[in-house]
């Protein structure tokens, strides 16, 4: 009798890739439900547009490359992918802005690659940096946060929302009221002092972007979910933060005009816990051992602040993830954890012989 | 043996030299001149864009003045300004000015002023703003820039020298407000400074002690 | 705190490969493994600065007090050989360890472009002596960074199951691409 | 010398240029005999990748002239008993992308070991001038026999053989050397089991 | 040998099996760098065929007289010199093309120097060939580059040859094409990004191509014969 | 580290994972004792190092516990009759090993009496000579039991320069399913310590540990009443796979990582399984080499599941269709555990003295494995890895042969626990990724040495021919100046002569060939109907 022949072990734990990415998902609800109180069904209504986009451009993929398409897209890591570049879009972007960044991500950045678990680079950061550098002005359109400006009209419902973003369903064009976002106001002010533009500006809230506050805080709850579960482990993201906040503690001038501003400030605005719990976690483009990860984070710290405060772009997490996943394979080259046994961190480089 | 096959290679090393610098000394003759009315052409055409040939009959290149003025124009590193004149009068002047607030760092103008003190015309020589969004102050991609033509310090009025956001006369562009702020100011400004210092360059120009002709370009 | 500027701007904002478009053959042809390309890089750092340096003082001793500009190209060329091949003597001679190090690569640094191209934008730039040093410096240090990184990055893509058409140079090129999109935001640092 | 210059732009350009030309030759020549090196140490390095079967299928009389004539600039791809493996270690030794192996020099096979049929060998010596490795043993008119530990499996022996009694036999896998395989990549598996994924278990 | 290399596998050769650009992964940096819009890859390619040719028949002249020692720097020498021309004269009939190119038209010289091969053809062959296989070299080169030109410009901008009164006078203003009206702009197209994004796509482009020409190829071809060119390692037996 | 430690402190491993036990179904009844056989087979080699040399002839009656096979080298261990029979056949047979292949057996038909031949208790073993005690051990044939079959004697003979100062006896068993070393203590613990107080003898440590999992506490308890004064100590320690592995029980015990590439003795330890020192103790005080040994048997495709002390030789088939094993396709046979323990490709295969466990689960329990995903580089892996490897870069760089990289690694620290692959999301296989690797990097090696040994030898054959072209030509240049000089004289006769020397020889070559032609059509069909008897 042909007897069944495996390799050991025999067992294995339940769960499979696609267990993982649901429980991403379901970590980011809470940051969506607040961005949607906040900013109107603008975000919902991106999410569901980049999924039915990530699918259906993976599935072709598939097709194409003559394999077959479930067994794929039940990992679901298109879904993350297109989620959180939806979340990083701002709400009722035009509908083409999210195809073509969508395509960027799924077709260039994760599919040129060979598809789930090879892509070097974070699409869903990819494809949210090609449509910042070619469509700034779309890119930059912040619906206002609800509440932040007085006499600001509610935000837009489901039915009104889809129809700001496909205009072309809709006889009435509806536009969503935008302005700049605290980060781009704090970018530009070059006169007034911290204080005073926290006061005079409508973008502020308590410590950080009127509303951003409550946005990074419901991303940290997802965040300490998922680390809890075990999902990912904590060096990144709290390297990441340590360092960010680190370099504004340093840099930061009690408040000038030309302070980069608070920790608090630069750790509850823009992207940051966003960021730090579902972007820099990204395994894949991520560096792989704990060491490597310190690092990993900490890089991209230390750009995300350099970017923000010096740079062109007012939030700079996304480059800062870009860079950092390009240095990612040669911090693991130098950050190989001790194997049992040996004596020192990279003995494989001394103990080789000429060969 | 060996020193037969050194001569050898230096004679013929030497041989090539003399060749091939002929070849280049020979373009160079046949080019020389061309090559230095081309860029003075270039140099000139964005001048004559501001001011054009039918209303000066003065070589403004070689009507050159140093600017220095870190208040108003935030030019230090000694550039030219141009004088357009007709038999003698000045018509008008092209300051160099810098708008130091660009949304990517400074922007680079000249501001063509006629002596009446109203604008002949801006032009933006370089800039780093975003492709796009702030680079619409291009003549090549908006005709934003022309707007300015034919206005003066009061025209409009003081407070409304900057853009509609502002409350003020002039446009910005969609998403971007900063590119146009800046270009504004830095106009308005340079219609302050020559508002200021109109005597002196009228005098430059009268006596004719500008300096341009050591200046070849490179 | 100019030249602290020169020198970031030479090696990230204005990085010679990503966004200058300077020495691209090296970049692309060296960098399969990380070991050789770290070679390269000690190189190209070495034979830049120097030859940035040497063909600075050519252009501003005698060509131009000769009226020779239109010489430049001529003149930097066979400098910037003779740069290369002299360090591969005494390399070669003095230091065996450090020539199989660097040794194989400095003839293939003549071929890039970066070279000369660094020795034709310090006169572009009208750079001084320090100047050109430091933006020589900085440039090649920009390179050598990329480099590595790529390379240690297409090691990575070895292992990548990409699609047949795209294997090799292709992908290769679209990696340097996404790095250039992530260089981008450094635009406006200094 | 200034006005020299202005006047003779072209000699001028040409003493320059000569001059520069001269003393920079004098540099590399006087450097080429100060700082003068001896030995290849690369051909070595390549000989020790070569798989040393001695078979003379790349066209070169054994591994050695092929290590020297790859130092030269022949390509690397023409060693079949290396195969593609070996392709690889030498494009990774001079940083050089691996090329297929050159069909002309013959495929890529399983290794094999000489075996003579003693029976049948008439001791003619043939095979032993053929051996590359001295792997045959036997005097003239006895019958001889292959040290199987040193054969390499060149198949040199097996033309010059009158009677033909040598075989080229593959190396079978012994308990000490058999060992799992590489598992077919989840991507190849994927095409075949595309109905039901569950089967692929077995094919591992 | 070289020297026997017939005409059409020379054109061949340079313009697509061996292609410098796509193949040879040479001359990458002007390829990437002035391939924004057509009229510049134009100008470059043009400007890169002119000195490939001229240098390839001046090599292929004085080949025999110059000796291996000397040979490097005297081909070396050759090619910048005949940059120096193109740069001159481009500097004096198309100066504002020449402004836009900035130091890619010198740095022709190191381009050339490999892509002409003239150390590996011309200095083994007769002056025709050589001179073929310059142009046919810089040909397969200048048209990656403007093929690549026209896809960034067109995405970018949606346009096609704008600009063209840098290279052709001003009555080429007109050439203008407006693909897409109303055309938002691709900017990243344009920027350097694209230029690496979009000639690794046009690499690959070439190797779909190629699967296919081989896959019809193999369909007609048998296959060589193993072992042909074995060689007695042992001697001859006696 | 360096600080004296406390009684009974133990460190923490890196690594390690937690599956679910399922070690209640087989503990609770007493140690069955399974039947003798009809027949047994015995392979030659049961163990690490070299076969051991049969010394009976087919045909040949045996008794239980006499020699049958001898140890062939220092690293290799005897053979004895697991019961008295004749012996039958010597030839190859399918062995337990995840090849399926087979490998030459001692094959006996028992005569069902069960005779013992002489045994050969050592009264008193601390009188003996030392050398003479561990030859007896050697010669009764043991093998480390826990794992990969060590000849024990072997380590009990330690370089002189390395003094053994602890002595670990490996008691965890930490792998899910298998309990026969618990249930081996439960019922004879005194035994065990008796083993334990051989090995004590011979290595004189300073200290002897018994480690084992806080999750037998019945079995520590049962450890410790047997002690009475002896100054052993019985360690507990949080129970986590693979803390049974030796290089990890020896960090949980003493702090102390056994360097790369060396042995636990470099750090004057000894580790061995308690089920060999109950050998021992059999072998030294009852006199009795091994023979049987306790294996579990569990899995839910069967009836009784328990554990069993059976003969060795005993085929799997036979023991397991006693206990109700009704195989259906595709079912599984494990031996060994779940995490470490191979497939068979057949029953019909013998125990071994390595047979711990034999494992036959149904489908649900242990279900086929899923389709690999790719690899996310979640670092789960790395997180479960005992050895701190980077087991997903391990996996990567197998996929792409890069065997540099692998060495790089360290992928010679890899101990197969299995870890990673249980933890692995994406369900690869990375242990098969290892094994293929590591055999290939084995095999690498193995040819490098050979290619050097080519070359030189090819080298050196170059340098004789050229020696011998040399002389040759010497002689030659001889001979023409001699020729020379007697130009004059003799002219034409000598080519002739030349000529027909080589024709004669040419002959001769061609009636040699057609004598061997004629032979090979001879002898050509015989040999091809042997073939087939031996296939068959
Ligand atoms: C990537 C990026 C580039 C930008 N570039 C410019 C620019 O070049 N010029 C400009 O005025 N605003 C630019 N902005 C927009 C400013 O950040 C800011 O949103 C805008 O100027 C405020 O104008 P508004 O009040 O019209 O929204 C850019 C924004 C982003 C995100
Ligand atoms: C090839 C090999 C050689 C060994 N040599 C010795 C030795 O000389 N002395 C010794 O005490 N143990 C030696 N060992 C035994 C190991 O230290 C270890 O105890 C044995 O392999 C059982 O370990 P395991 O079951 O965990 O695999 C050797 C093991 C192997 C595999
Ligand atoms: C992952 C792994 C787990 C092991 N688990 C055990 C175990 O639970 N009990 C045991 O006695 N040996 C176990 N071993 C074997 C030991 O490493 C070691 O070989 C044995 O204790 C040496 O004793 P022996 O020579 O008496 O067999 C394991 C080995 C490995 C590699
Ligand atoms: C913790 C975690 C974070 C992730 N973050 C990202 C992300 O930032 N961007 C993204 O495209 N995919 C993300 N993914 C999904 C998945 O890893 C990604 O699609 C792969 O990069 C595709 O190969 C994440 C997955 C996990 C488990
Ligand atoms: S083909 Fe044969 S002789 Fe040539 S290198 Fe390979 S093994 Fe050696
Ligand atoms: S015995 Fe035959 S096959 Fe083996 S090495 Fe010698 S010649 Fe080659
Ligand atoms: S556990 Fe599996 S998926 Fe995760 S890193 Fe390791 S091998 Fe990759
Ligand atoms: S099998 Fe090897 S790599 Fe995997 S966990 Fe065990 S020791 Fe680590
Ligand atoms: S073109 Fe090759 S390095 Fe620039």
């Amino acid at each position: 009798m042909a007897l069944l022949h495996v390799t050991s072990p025999h067992m294995s734990r339940a769960g499979d890739t696609g267990s993982v990415m649901r429980h991403v998902l379901l970590a980011l609800i809470p940051g969506i439900v607040v961005m949607t109180a906040l900013f109107g069904w603008g975000t919902i209504v991106n999410i569901i547009w980049a999924c039915l986009l990530a699918l259906g451009m993976e599935a072709m993929v598939m097709r194409l490359r003559k394999r077959p398409p479930m067994f794929y897209l039940r990992d679901c890591s298109a879904l993350v992918t297109a989620v959180l570049l939806a979340v990083a879009l701002p709400p009722y972007a035009p509908w083409w802005l999210v195809v073509v960044g969508i395509g960027f991500s799924i077709l260039v950045a994760k599919h040129l690659y060979g598809g789930m678990g090879y892509n070097p680079f974070n699409p869903a950061m990819v494809g949210y940096v090609v449509l910042l550098i070619s469509f700034p002005v779309e890119m930059t359109q912040w619906a206002a946060p609800a509440g932040s400006i007085p006499d600001q009209a509610p935000t837009l419902g489901p039915l009104s929302a889809l129809a700001a973003s496909f205009p072309f369903l809709s006889s009435t064009p509806v536009d969503a009221f935008t302005m700049a976002t605290p980060l781009d106001v704090f970018k530009q002010n070059d006169s007034l002092m911290v204080d005073e533009l926290f006061a005079s500006s409508p973008q502020f809230g308590r410590f950080g972007g009127y509303g951003w506050e409550w946005v990074n805080i419901a991303f940290l709850l997802g965040g300490a979910y998922l680390l809890y579960k075990r999902i990912f482990t904590w060096h990144a993201p709290i390297s990441m933060l340590a360092a960010l906040a680190l370099m504004a503690l340093i840099f930061n001038d009690s408040g000038s005009s030309a302070s980069g501003g608070s920790p608090a400030f630069h750790l509850f605005t823009g992207a940051t816990m966003l960021g730090a719990f579902f972007i820099v976690t990204d395994p894949v483009s991520s560096a792989v051992s704990n060491i490597g990860r310190l690092y990993y984070g900490a890089g991209i710290g230390v750009l995300i602040y350099l970017i923000r405060s010096f740079g062109n772009y007012p939030d700079a997490v996304a480059f800062a993830v870009l860079l950092m996943n390009f240095a990612a394979p040669l911090i693991d080259h130098y950050t190989q954890p001790r194997t049992y046994g040996h004596k020192d961190h990279k003995s494989h480089n001394e103990d080789r012989g000429p060969k | 043996m060996i020193g037969s096959a050194v001569t050898r290679n230096g004679v013929l090393l030497g041989a090539f030299a003399m060749l091939t610098t002929a070849i280049i000394a020979a373009t160079q003759l046949g080019t020389k001149d061309r090559i230095a009315e081309q860029i003075r052409q270039a140099r000139e055409k964005a001048l004559l864009e501001i001011v054009p040939r039918d209303r000066h009959d003065n070589q403004m290149l070689d009507a050159q003045f140093a600017v220095n003025d870190q208040e108003l124009l935030h030019v230090t590193d000694d550039r030219s300004g141009f004088i357009a004149s007709d038999g003698g009068n000045m018509q008008a002047v092209i300051l160099p000015v810098i708008a130091p607030d660009g949304y990517s760092g400074k922007i680079e103008l000249l501001v063509g002023i006629n002596v009446d003190g109203s604008l002949a015309g801006v032009r933006v020589v370089q800039h780093a703003e975003t492709p796009g969004l702030g680079d619409k102050i291009e003549l090549k991609k908006s005709d934003w820039i022309l707007s300015f033509n034919g206005r003066s310090l009061n025209n409009p009025l003081p407070e409304r020298w900057t853009v509609k956001k502002d409350k003020g006369e002039f446009d910005q562009f969609t998403g971007a407000t900063i590119t146009p702020r800046a270009v504004t100011k830095a106009v308005y400004n340079a219609l302050l400074y020559f508002q200021k210092n109109r005597q002196k360059i009228e005098q430059l120009s009268v006596v004719g002690q500008t300096n341009g002709s050591d200046d070849n370009g490179e | 705190m100019e030249y602290f500027s020169l020198l970031i701007g030479a090696i990230l904002v204005n990085n010679f490969v990503l966004v200058q478009f300077l020495g691209l053959c090296p970049f692309m042809g060296v960098s399969n493994k990380l070991e050789t390309a770290i070679g390269m890089a000690a190189a190209t750092i070495f034979v830049l600065t120097l030859s940035s340096v040497v063909s600075y003082l050519t252009f501003a001793y005698l060509l131009s007090p000769l009226g020779l500009e239109y010489l430049d190209i001529i003149a930097f060329i066979v400098v910037i050989a003779v740069v290369v091949q002299f360090t591969e003597m005494v390399v070669r001679k003095s230091s065996p360890l450090l020539h199989r190090v660097l040794g194989v690569f400095l003839p293939l640094i003549t071929t890039n472009c970066a070279v000369l191209g660094v020795a034709l934008l310090n006169i572009n730039k009208q750079h001084n002596f320090i100047e050109s040093l430091l933006f020589g410096f900085g440039a090649a240090v920009g390179f050598s960074l990329v480099l590595i990184l790529f390379a240690a990055m297409r090691e990575r893509l070895n292992v990548a199951d990409v699609p047949q058409p795209f294997q090799g140079a292709s992908i290769g090129m679209i990696t340097a691409g996404l790095m250039s999109l992530a260089f981008m935001g450094f635009a406006g640092l200094v | 010398m200034m006005e020299f210059a202005t006047e003779y732009p072209f000699w001028v350009a040409v003493i320059v240029l000569l001059s520069m030309c001269a003393i920079f030759g004098g540099l590399l020549g006087f450097a080429s005999i100060k700082f003068k090196v001896e030995g290849n140490p690369i051909v070595d390095q390549i000989n020790d990748i070569l798989p040393q079967t001695q078979c003379g299928q790349c066209s070169y009389p054994g591994c050695k002239p092929y290590a020297e004539a790859i130092a030269n600039g022949e390509a690397i791809n023409k060693c079949p008993p290396g195969g593609e493996a070996g392709i690889q270690a030498l494009a990774d030794l001079l940083d050089m992308e691996p090329i297929p192996l050159d069909a002309e020099h013959g495929a890529e096979a399983v290794r094999t070991v000489a075996y003579i049929r003693e029976d049948e060998c008439i001791g003619c010596t043939k095979c032993i001038q053929a051996c590359p490795v001295d792997a045959i043993l036997g005097a003239a008119k006895l019958m001889h026999t292959v040290i199987a530990d040193e054969c390499t499996g060149c198949d040199l022996c097996v033309e010059p053989c009158p009677v033909d009694c040598i075989d080229m036999l593959p190396i079978e896998v012994d308990l000490q050397h058999w060992a799992w395989e590489l598992p077919p990549s989840a991507e190849a598996n994927l095409i075949v089991t595309d109905r039901n994924p569950r089967v692929s278990g077995e094919a591992a | 040998m070289a020297s026997s290399a017939s005409y059409a596998d020379l054109t061949s050769n340079g313009l697509w099996k061996n292609n410098a650009a796509l193949v040879q992964l040479l001359g990458l940096c002007p390829l990437l760098a002035v391939s924004g819009t057509v009229v510049n890859a134009l100008g470059l390619g043009l400007a890169t065929i002119f000195v490939l040719v001229c240098s390839n028949t001046a090599v292929s002249m004085i080949r025999n007289v110059v000796s291996d020692a000397v040979r490097l720097p005297a081909f070396v020498m050759i090619i910048a010199s005949f940059t120096t021309c193109i740069k001159l004269l481009m500097q004096a009939y198309a100066y504002e093309l020449y402004e836009i190119l900035g130091i890619f038209i010198p740095l022709i010289v190191t381009n050339c120097a490999i892509l002409g091969r003239a150390d590996a053809f011309a200095a083994k062959n007769p002056v025709l060939p050589s001179m073929y296989d310059g142009f046919i070299m810089g040909l397969g080169f200048a048209l990656v580059l403007v093929l690549l030109g026209a896809m960034r410009e067109l995405v970018g901008t949606g346009a096609l040859f704008g600009d063209m009164n840098l290279l052709f006078g001003a009555a080429a203003a007109q050439w203008k094409i407006e693909v897409f009206s109303d055309y938002p702009g691709f900017i990243v197209a344009i920027v350097p990004p694209g230029a690496f994004l979009f000639t690794g796509l046009l690499i690959a482009m070439k190797n779909i191509i190629d699967a296919r020409l081989k896959e019809r190829e193999e369909a007609r071809k048998e296959k060589p014969v193993a072992g042909s060119k074995r060689v007695r390692v042992t001697g001859t037996i006696k | 580290m360096n600080a004296p430690h406390k009684k009974g402190q133990t460190w923490d491993i890196h690594g390690g994972i937690h599956p679910p036990e399922n070690k209640t179904q087989s503990l609770g009844k007493p140690i069955m004792q399974a039947a003798v056989p009809a027949q047994l087979i015995l392979p030659l080699s049961q163990s690490i190092g070299a076969p051991a040399e049969p010394c009976v002839e087919p045909g040949e009656h045996v008794l239980k516990g006499q020699l049958i096979a001898q140890a062939a080298g220092f690293v290799s261990v005897p053979l004895h009759a697991p019961s008295s029979g004749r012996v039958t056949a010597i030839e190859d047979r399918p062995i337990a090993h995840s090849s399926g292949m087979s490998a030459p057996c001692i094959v006996i038909d028992t005569d069902g009496e069960d005779r013992w031949g002489e045994r050969t208790p050592i009264a008193d073993y601390t009188a003996v000579e030392r050398t003479e005690l561990i030859n007896h051990i050697r010669n009764a044939g043991i093998a480390g039991m826990g794992g990969a079959g060590f000849p024990t004697a072997v380590k009990l003979n330690p370089p002189a320069d390395k003094p053994i100062t602890t002595l670990i006896i490996n008691a965890t068993e930490c792998e899910p399913y298998i309990t026969a070393d618990h249930a081996l203590i439960l019922e004879r613990a005194g035994d065990i310590l008796q083993g334990v107080d051989v090995l004590t003898h011979l290595l004189q440590p300073a200290r002897i540990l018994i480690g084992l999992e806080d999750n037998k506490p019945d079995a520590a308890a049962a450890l410790r009443d047997s002690l009475r004064d002896r100054p052993y100590q019985v360690i507990e320690f949080p129970t986590k796979y693979p803390s049974g592995g030796e290089k990890q029980l020896i960090e949980i015990l003493t702090g102390k990582q056994v360097p790369s590439g060396g042995l636990p003795a470099d750090l004057g330890i000894v580790c061995q399984n308690i089920g060999t020192c109950y050998a021992i103790k059999r072998a030294v005080v009852d006199g009795e080499p091994l023979i049987s040994r306790i294996t579990t048997l569990t899995g839910n495709a069967l009836k009784t599941l328990g554990n069993t002390e059976v003969l060795l030789g005993t085929t799997m088939q036979t023991l397991l269709e006693a206990h109700g094993w009704q195989p259906t396709p595709q079912s599984r046979l494990i031996m060994g555990g779940p995490m470490m323990g191979f497939t068979v490709h057949s029953a019909n295969v013998p125990i071994v003295k390595t047979t711990n466990c034999l494992l036959a689960p149904t489908a649900e329990e242990l279900p086929p494995p899923h389709l690999a995903q790719a690899c996310i580089r979640c670092g789960m892996c790395a997180e479960a890895c005992p050895a701190s490897l980077l087991p997903q870069q391990l996996y990567w760089y197998s996929r792409a042969r890069e065997y540099e990289q692998l060495e790089a690694h360290n992928i010679a620290d890899c101990i197969e626990c299995g870890a990673c692959s249980y933890v692995c999301p994406s369900n690869i296989p990375l242990v098969q990724y290892y094994r293929a690797s590591k055999a290939e990097l084995r095999e690498r090696a193995e040819e490098h040495i050979k290619a050097e040994h080519s070359r030189q030898r090819f080298e050196f054959r170059q340098e004789r021919l050229e020696a011998a072209e040399r002389e040759k030509e010497a002689k030659k240049a001889a001979r023409k100046a001699a020729a020379a000089k007697r130009a004059a004289q003799k002219e034409a006769s000598t080519p002739d002569g030349d000529n027909s020397a080589a024709t004669a020889k040419q002959a001769e070559i061609e009636a040699a060939v057609a004598r061997a032609k004629a032979k090979k059509v001879g002898i050509g069909q015989p040999a091809h109907s042997d073939d087939n008897e031996v296939g068959n």
